[in-house]
């Protein structure tokens, strides 16, 4: 199996959670190929690939052409923890416009050279999204962040060819 | 229970020497000083007031022996009971279903243009406010718009933007 | 009041109409009032008295003659109509009155709009004047009040409703005898009435019509099913928005009060009722009954789950009886001619006439009664008289808010409480909506939605955020930017707020989606799959009438 | 208490056979025989309202679906409390409230002793598919023992009965109506400021969600305790 995690809007616990997986990844790796992942070297995302693991919001223009081209490639994709799953922190800014968000995180709230930055940051959508919102997911593992057995639950689970039952194993916010 | 606690909480005097409180004083009595009396009594307000403010509020609420929150509640409830005090003119867009498919909407754009306010508003001179109904039952005359409580019917874009014109101009 | 009292008044009533040669009588009702109404029948008056006709021409302000879309509207005693009247044309209508009809103004009355309808609720329409009581005595009214307070026994008034047949006017159609009979039977140491006049569906103004232009017609149906059930207090809860027949109810009940039609021992009887106003405030879920009787009550307009009925515990916790104007309206006439006369109108589960506002992108906009199993057809094109402008017929939408948008295949199905059902709409308070092609489905749809958002109280979720997410699937789809994705969620949740809100503002909000899924798919389809809508109204920009 | 075996009803909820007395509804008699129907504006001590409508139940007979919090049992009534058509009806309610307001359970007070997380796990809800609202709503500190959040607001009302009804105060209601209602103390002011609050703080205890809290309590660190309300009202009742 072909298997890549992906990192959009998310504090990377998901991935941190995934690491915690420790002497389980052995067991992981029996199974698959890390195809992609920002844990890995390969820069280009490839074609063909099982299974994805997404963490993180859709927050930006970068954010929202990845995913696309990540669901193109992909067989199951998994969103992986609350920001995939609900937008959670990241869609906290939901409620407000994105030049308020902007003028607190370039203006308010900085002391040297307050300004908006026009190049390297992605321009922000007008909403932080779950991935399910922008396109089809197959795979929900709510939690903030999974835990590690959670994860290899669902990633064994997905390994053998079955889609993992996780509502009893973990919940929005665990 | 003391006399005392009791006087404590007799009807409260009105809010000042503003000689509307008579009329509202009046529909409390009529109705019995009753808690039941509580949007009768509001409708009194507004129609003497043309608004419901705080003031009023706790004054009704208190003499009528209703919570200050319900009271509140109740007043918010009802789209009729306005807490601000409206223009001096008041344009009211019928948005019944006759109206609606007669060209409602295309009045609200109108008055979108010519006043840069939008349903619930008033302008920022205090001249106009704007509100939308959900149907006068003029449907037979729609689309219809109510100028300071004066019905007209089947009214255009045009016409409703010279009415909106001579308000303007002092 | 003794029958010979009333028998009195009638005929003095007569005598003092009969005096005059001729009489001019003048719509006041809401509709022509709006078109300066009251200044014709001024420049009238100051004519006659220019003239010196005091004595022998009489003026009448008058309730709604129908036709509302032409309106001013002015008869004469000779049966000419005429429409579109000003204050310039008085003197010229008082030369006709002895001389042939004005052809300029003619309102030609031999036409279905007026053939083809049946007039017991509006019998008296632009007949009487409302403000005087006298001229409804002489119309033979608070007759069959008299007849049930000297001749029959409760039982037997329920009986004869429930021979008639006669089922709510207010929406649901629930058999009126049957409610008013579960009253009657409720123990309690008080019981109440209360009318329902909060007409809330937008494009719905039977009962605004009805109240303004016979208002004592509806008192007398109150006091009639007072007696029926042993009630000795009424409400009726009466839109704000209604401030004319707001002022011609409080008339009617100074003036029954004054003649001991209301009041303590009525007619010398042991019956006694008394009848007050209350005023709505703008929120169309007080139209269920149980919000209904929270708002009498002085509180939030939020429903309650039944049972326990209203009927059982109703107004401050006592047995009430709710029927709406037209249903009381409908009591008089039933007492009058009894309930087998009632019976022989209409259908065989629908009986009577109804009356139907009438509006939209039709020819005569307007109000008209008609017996109950009509065509929509007949009521469209013949008495409506077709679309205007050469345009084609696209829907009828009946029952407001919470009925449906019958397609041109169903024009032939008869109007009646059980067909409108089964075409997934509702006969409703009787406002009828027509549509032609321009108007998009979809944006219907989404006008009742909003309307409903906007009226959900709050109370249950499925109606709090259902009607917000389906207005706002609709808003998008409206928007040329929804996709198939939208059209199915919105199918779950109009399945959701039908089935699981607790009541039924929550549980027919989706109707209007529903019923144009079912017969403009192909609309939605449009909307979704090609961003396009086909009658040209949604997008970005809206056509307006005139450039920026 | 001894009552005449006339005055017991039968009736099978779930295929089971139970008994109950003519006053009590079907969630009181589910709760008693240990089956589960999941609510969310109901608590044991307070009037019940209907709103939340999880506890719509199937009853034989009846066309529309029932709620079990106000429906009286009736001799001979058979309850279906779970089906795949009332889960699929639930999940969708709660989904619903997901939507409504700003619900991170990530970084609630309330996480992990939410009922409104519990119940969606409960329900295997796995994500929300219908699309937020991020309305802008307030955090009201202003009291000095207690926080509202309305971001976590489900309007269950809750806090609404307990004050009317335990305490007496009635500070709190609900202003507005449909999508824009929102509970408020007195005349929609701070709640430090409300004249009638008595600061018992049965309002924040009875609400399921974060919605109302203690001061100082950070993430997950906020336990509600309810066992004051069977106790008050049965010690209310032995008062007569």
């Amino acid at each position: 199996m072909r298997l890549a995690t992906v990192w959009l809007d998310g504090c990377s616990g998901c991935h941190m959670s995934l690491l915690d997986l420790d002497e389980r990844l052995l067991a992981v790796a029996e199974k698959a190929d890390l195809v992609y992942s920002p844990l890995v070297d390969n820069k280009i995302f490839p074609e063909d690939v099982d299974i994805t693991l997404v963490e993180g919001a859709v927050s930006n223009e970068e954010d929202l052409h990845k995913i696309r081209m990540v669901r193109e490639r992909t067989r199951i994709l998994v969103s992986l923890g609350d920001c995939a799953v609900t937008a959670n922190v990241p869609g906290m800014r939901n409620p407000f416009l994105t030049s308020e968000v902007y003028d607190r995180a370039y203006r308010e709230n900085v002391t040297f050279d307050p300004g908006i930055p026009n190049q390297v940051i992605p321009p922000l959508l007008p909403y932080s999204r779950p991935v399910h919102e922008i396109v089809p997911v197959d795979v929900f593992v709510p939690g903030c962040p999974p835990s590690a057995d959670v994860i290899f639950y669902a990633v064994s689970e997905l390994l053998e060819g079955r889609i993992p039952e996780l509502s009893a194993k973990t919940r929005f916010g665990a | 229970m003391a006399t005392g606690a009791l006087s404590d909480f007799a009807k409260p005097a009105p809010p000042n020497q503003d000689k509307r409180w008579r009329l509202v004083d009046a529909t409390m009595r009529r109705l019995g000083q009753h808690p039941r009396g509580l949007i009768e009594t509001l409708h009194t307000v507004q129609e003497a007031y043309g608004y419901l403010d705080e003031e009023a509020l706790r004054y009704v609420a208190t003499s009528l022996r209703v919570p200050l929150s319900r009271a509140y509640g109740v007043a918010t409830f009802y789209h009729f009971f306005t807490l601000k005090p409206a223009g001096e003119h008041t344009c009211v867009v019928c948005m019944g279903t006759a109206c609606y498919i007669k060209g409602a909407p295309q009045l609200l754009d109108t008055v979108k243009r010519d006043l840069g306010v939008k349903p619930g508003e008033t302008t920022s001179d205090g001249k106009v406010s704007v509100l939308t109904a959900r149907c006068l039952g003029s449907c037979g005359l729609a689309p219809a718009v109510v100028y300071d409580r004066e019905v007209a019917g089947k009214v255009t874009p045009h016409g409703m933007r010279e009415h909106l014109a001579q308000w303007k101009t002092p | 009041m003794t029958p010979e009292e009333l028998e009195q008044i009638s005929e003095s009533e007569h005598e003092a109409q009969g005096k005059f040669a001729h009489r001019v009588n003048v719509c006041v009702a809401a509709g022509c009032l709006s078109c300066q109404s009251q200044s014709v029948k001024d420049a009238l008056d100051k004519d006659i008295t220019r003239r010196g006709w005091e004595g022998r021409c009489q003026t009448k302000g008058v309730g709604c003659m129908g036709l509302c879309a032409e309106g001013p509207l002015v008869s004469t005693d000779n049966g000419t109509m005429y429409k579109g009247v000003t204050a310039a044309d008085a003197p010229e209508i008082l030369d006709s009155v002895e001389s042939s009809p004005i052809e300029r103004l003619l309102c030609p009355t031999d036409v279905p709009f007026f053939q083809r309808q049946k007039k017991i609720v509006l019998e008296n329409s632009g007949i009487i004047d409302a403000e005087r009581i006298e001229d409804y005595i002489g119309s033979l009214g608070y007759g069959a009040l008299i007849k049930v307070l000297t001749e029959m026994t409760p039982p037997e008034v329920i009986q004869e409703v429930v021979k008639s047949g006669l089922r709510g006017r207010g929406g649901a159609g629930y058999p009126t005898g049957l409610k008013w009979s579960t009253v009657a039977k409720a123990a309690g140491p008080a019981k109440f009435i209360i009318c329902n006049a909060d007409e809330g569906d937008p494009g719905a103004f039977m009962d605004r019509s009805v109240l303004e232009s016979d208002p004592h017609r509806v008192l007398e149906g109150m006091l009639i099913a007072a007696y029926a059930v042993g009630a000795s207090e009424g409400f009726i809860y009466v839109r704000a928005e209604y401030p004319l027949a707001i002022k011609r109810l409080r008339t009617a009940i100074r003036q029954a009060e004054r003649m001991g039609l209301l009041g303590t021992s009525i007619c010398g009887t042991r019956f006694s009722f008394r009848i007050d106003l209350r005023l709505g405030a703008g929120a169309f879920v007080c139209g269920e009954e149980t919000a209904l009787i929270a708002s009498v009550e002085g509180k939030r307009g939020t429903p309650r789950p039944r049972p326990p009925y209203p009927a059982q515990e109703g107004l401050f916790g006592e047995p009430t009886l709710i029927n709406n104007v037209e249903t009381f309206a409908n009591i008089s006439p039933i007492i009058r001619n009894g309930g087998d006369w009632y019976a022989k109108i209409g259908t065989e589960k629908s009986k009577g006439t109804k009356v139907f506002a009438l509006a939209g992108r039709v020819q005569n906009t307007g109000l008209v009664e008609v017996p109950m199993g009509v065509t929509l057809r007949e009521i469209v094109f013949e008495i409506g008289g077709g679309i205007p402008e050469g345009r084609k017929f696209k829907a009828v939408q009946t029952g407001g808010p919470s009925g449906g948008c019958l397609p041109a295949e169903l024009l032939d199905m008869p109007v009646d409480y059980e067909s409108l059902a089964r075409a997934g709409s509702i006969m409703g308070s009787g406002g009828m909506i027509v549509m032609d092609e321009s108007s998009c489905m979809v944006d219907v749809a989404k006008y009742f939605m909003d309307f409903c958002m906007t009226e959900s109280c709050g109370k249950c979720v499925p109606c709090r955020v259902g009607t917000y997410q389906m207005h706002r699937l609709l808003e998008s789809i409206t928007q040329l930017e929804g996709t198939p994705k939208d059209v199915a969620l919105l199918t779950e949740l109009c399945d959701l707020l039908k089935n699981t809100s607790l009541c039924g503002l929550g549980q027919s909000a989706p109707n209007p989606v529903i019923s144009t899924m079912r017969s403009f798919a192909d609309e939605y389809k449009a909307h979704v799959e090609e961003r396009r809508c086909p009658a040209g109204v949604c997008g970005n920009h809206r056509n307006s009438e005139e450039p920026a | 208490m001894n009552r005449p075996a006339a005055n017991i009803k039968t009736l099978k909820i779930d295929g089971r056979d139970v008994t109950a007395r003519p006053e009590e509804t079907i969630l009181e008699v589910a709760r008693q025989n240990n089956i589960f129907i999941p609510r969310l504006c109901e608590l044991k001590g307070l009037s019940t309202v209907g709103a939340c409508r999880l506890c719509l139940v199937e009853v034989k007979g009846s066309n529309r679906l029932l709620p079990a919090c106000v429906t009286r049992v009736e001799e001979g009534m058979e309850v279906t409390t779970s089906s795949e058509r009332l889960d699929g009806y639930r999940k969708a309610i709660l989904e619903l409230l997901f939507t409504e307001r700003n619900h991170i359970c990530s970084v609630c007070v309330s996480n992990a002793h939410c009922e409104l997380q519990s119940l969606a796990q409960k329900l295997g809800i796995t994500h929300v598919h219908f699309p937020y609202r991020y309305p802008v709503v307030a955090v009201d500190a202003s009291h000095e023992r207690f926080i509202v959040d309305h971001n976590r607001c489900i309007l269950c009302s809750r806090c609404v009965r307990v004050c009317e009804e335990i305490e007496g105060a009635h500070t709190w209601d609900i202003m507005g109506r449909g999508i824009d209602a929102l509970v408020i103390t007195d005349l929609n002011q701070p709640w430090g400021s409300s004249e009638s609050c008595t600061g018992c703080g049965k309002c924040v205890h009875v609400c399921p969600t974060g919605a109302l809290s203690e001061k100082g309590r950070s993430v997950a660190e906020m336990l509600k305790r309810r066992q004051f309300l069977p106790y008050l009202t049965l010690m209310r009742e032995d008062r007569e």
